[in-house]
Order: C-alpha cells, then structure tokens, then sequence
C-alpha cells in the first residue's frame, strides 16, 4: 500500500492568525483525511488553539463538518468564534 | 447589495440602496464603535474578514430573508480595517410593503450576521489588544 | 430632537442626532410614501398636522421609551406638506447599548405614533383625494 | 337663573376641516359644558362628522373625555382618525 499523501494551504484569521504567527501554512498529510483528523494534527502542532471558545474550519468557504473528507487544492481556513457586526 | 468596505459607511446612500415608491416601510440597523467594553476604554477597532466566505454567508443570510418575509430590497455593508469610536461597523437597511416586516427581517440580519459570518474584531486599548470573543 | 418639517428629511443627519461613542446600536425605522393604496396609483400625499398637540404627543412617546428602555438618545422628525413618492414622510432614530433595545424602541414608537400622534394624511390620486383612515 | 354663555373656536384638521369648511369656527354654549354636550351640538349642525371611523376631541392640546369640562379660552379641536407615520 502507498500512502498518498495531500499539502493543504491552511489559512488563518482572527486570533489564529496570532496562533499559527502566520496567515496561511501549508501541511502534508496522508489521504484520506477529514476535518476531524485536520483538527487533532493542528491542536498537536498549535495546543493553544485549544484555549479558544470555539474552532470551526471552512472548506472553500463554507462550513465544513468533522466528517467532510479533504482534497487537494481545497480552500481551508481556520474559523475562531466570529465577532462582526 | 452586500459589501465590505475599508471606507466609511454613508447611511444616506445605503438608504438609498433600498428606497423604493413601492416600499412603505424601511428599517435600518447601525452598529458603530463603542468607546468602551465592560468599563474598559477602547480606542478603536480593527476589523478583518475572510472576505470570499463572509460575501457568500451573507448571501445566505440575505436568501433566507427574502424567502421569509416579503421583502423588497435588502442591503448590507459591514467595515473591514480599522475604526474608530463612534464610527459605523455595520449597516443593514430592509424596504418592506409593511413595517413589522421591515424590523424582523433586519433584526434577523444582525442577529445570524453576528453568528455566522466569518468577520473578527480586535479591540484596541491604552495598554494591549483582544480578539473578542475569541477566549472563555 | 423631536421635529415636523416642510423639508427633504436627511437620514444621515439624523443618524448623526443619536450617534454617540457610548452607543452600540442604532435602529432607525423611515416611512416613505407608497405609490399605490389598495392597488391605485398614489401621486403625492399631502400631510396636515396639529402641530403644537402633535409636539407634545411624540414628546410623550419619547418620555416612555426613555423610561422603558435603556435609550442613549431618541430622534423622530415627521413631513408636513406635500411628499412625492419615495419621499420620506417619517424617520425615527434609537441609540441604546444593545440592538435589541434599539429594535423595540424604535417599533413602538412608530407604531405609538401612528395611533396618537395628530397627524393626517390626504392621499392624492389622478381622479380625486382621501383623508386616509377617516371613513369605514 | 342667568345662563352664562361661553364663547369657544373650535379648531378642525384633516377631513373635518373639509366639513366645517373652515380651519375654525366659533361657536356659542351655555354654561357648563362638557366634551359629551359640546359634540351633540356639533354633531347636529355638522351631520357628516358622525359618518367618521372616529372623532376625538382635544382641550388645549390633550386628548379630552367625554365628562371634560370646558371653559371660556380653551383650546378646542377636531382630531379625526390620525393617520401619520
């Protein structure tokens, strides 16, 4: 069996932006991979993202679930709790 | 109409955005910068937007509105960057046939927009900054 | 800021009538003339008021609003004379603290307004005039 | 017994002005006067006025009641169904 693997472009906004000290990172990670799976490699590398009230992720700009499975070249972006308005 | 905007919001125009000879009633939501947040002094604001998703959440905002309430023209404009106190954050104007209408639908709008839409606020202070919300 | 006027009313001038750095939500509610009343075509509306009851009416409106919510400031400005379509014939501005506030208030006042206030109304049509409401 | 007479205008907006064919009228009543005796006497000389959805009567720039004495200075006026806004 060959593992295949994916890079993702993970972009950050809000307070993650300050977590991950960057505005995107790029990961590799081994197919299949699911938000679920994206989230426990983040929390490992970054354990403060755990501190905040909530952590959603989009892909290609929309909310995505822990079961949505992930893809090369796919939009995915962190989602801190929002505060607009 | 749905827009982000680095410049100030003109609450005229987006009222015209809106205005209609069909149109009885037009309801109008402004949240400005407050100079203060629990008895601290805040300076300004800066606000940033995951500005692809915020547009299309807002869309879904706006869909949901018209399929609700007999709407006729909706308009949205929220602030990116920053601002200072007193300035505009966000303007929301709904026309309606009937004015009920007009302040549910838009109460509607601000209440989801400040739920879903992927925009962030720093509150700057004197002596630091905070991401709201972001913490317990 | 309580007012009856003959000119174009300004949205963005009465924003800036309640707009302070310690409010965080303004809802202003604009009435504007309809071109159509039960399916006929509206040209103008013409606007009589009472105008000395019709101060001291909203006054208290005002004063009930200020005793029930926590508004930061209040501004209703109302049209005499005659309106074209799309014109505005009544804008109403909250501030308070918190939008939710700001939505009730505003709500009843308007709707205080148009059960209290001696105002009338004479809706002109190509073919004739009526005094809205006077008549089952 | 001596009737004294008190002299009052009577202001009318909107459709009642329409009615009275004036902006005002003066008229004549013997004393005391309610609200009640004041529109019998209107409504007698001014039928039309009873085919309205409503007729209010303010004193001095407050809504009046029917028991609400009248007296000579009195700012009087027709309030037919308001409809501004």
């Amino acid at each position: 069996m060959i593992d295949r693997k994916i890079a993702l472009e993970i972009l950050a906004f809000g307070i993650t932006k300050e977590v991950l000290k960057a505005r995107s990172i790029e990961i590799e990670l081994n197919e299949p991979v699911n938000i679920a799976h994206l989230k426990e490699v983040l929390l490992q590398e970054y354990p403060e993202l755990g501190d905040l009230n909530s952590l959603a992720i989009a892909v290609n700009s929309e909310y995505a679930e822990d079961d949505t499975q992930l893809s090369e070249h796919d939009e995915v972006a962190l989602i801190p709790p929002v505060s607009g308005g | 109409m749905i827009r982000l905007t680095k410049e100030n919001i003109d609450i005229h125009q987006l009222f015209e955005e809106v205005n209609s000879g069909s149109a009885g009633g037009v309801d109008i939501f402004v949240g400005t910068v407050r100079n203060a947040t629990k008895g601290k002094e805040v300076i300004a604001l800066e606000f940033e937007a995951y500005e692809k998703m915020a547009i299309s959440e807002l869309q879904k905002i706006v869909d949901t509105v018209i399929s609700r309430w007999p709407v006729q023209k909706v308009a949205v404009i929220h602030a990116v960057g920053y601002k200072k106190v007193g300035e505009i954050a966000v303007a929301i104007a709904v026309a309606c046939p009937h004015r009920n209408e007009a302040f549910e639908a838009c109460r509607y709008i601000i209440d989801t927009l400040k739920e879903t839409v992927p925009i962030w606020k720093k509150e700057i202070f004197h002596d630091g900054e905070v991401w709201v919300s972001a913490h317990p």
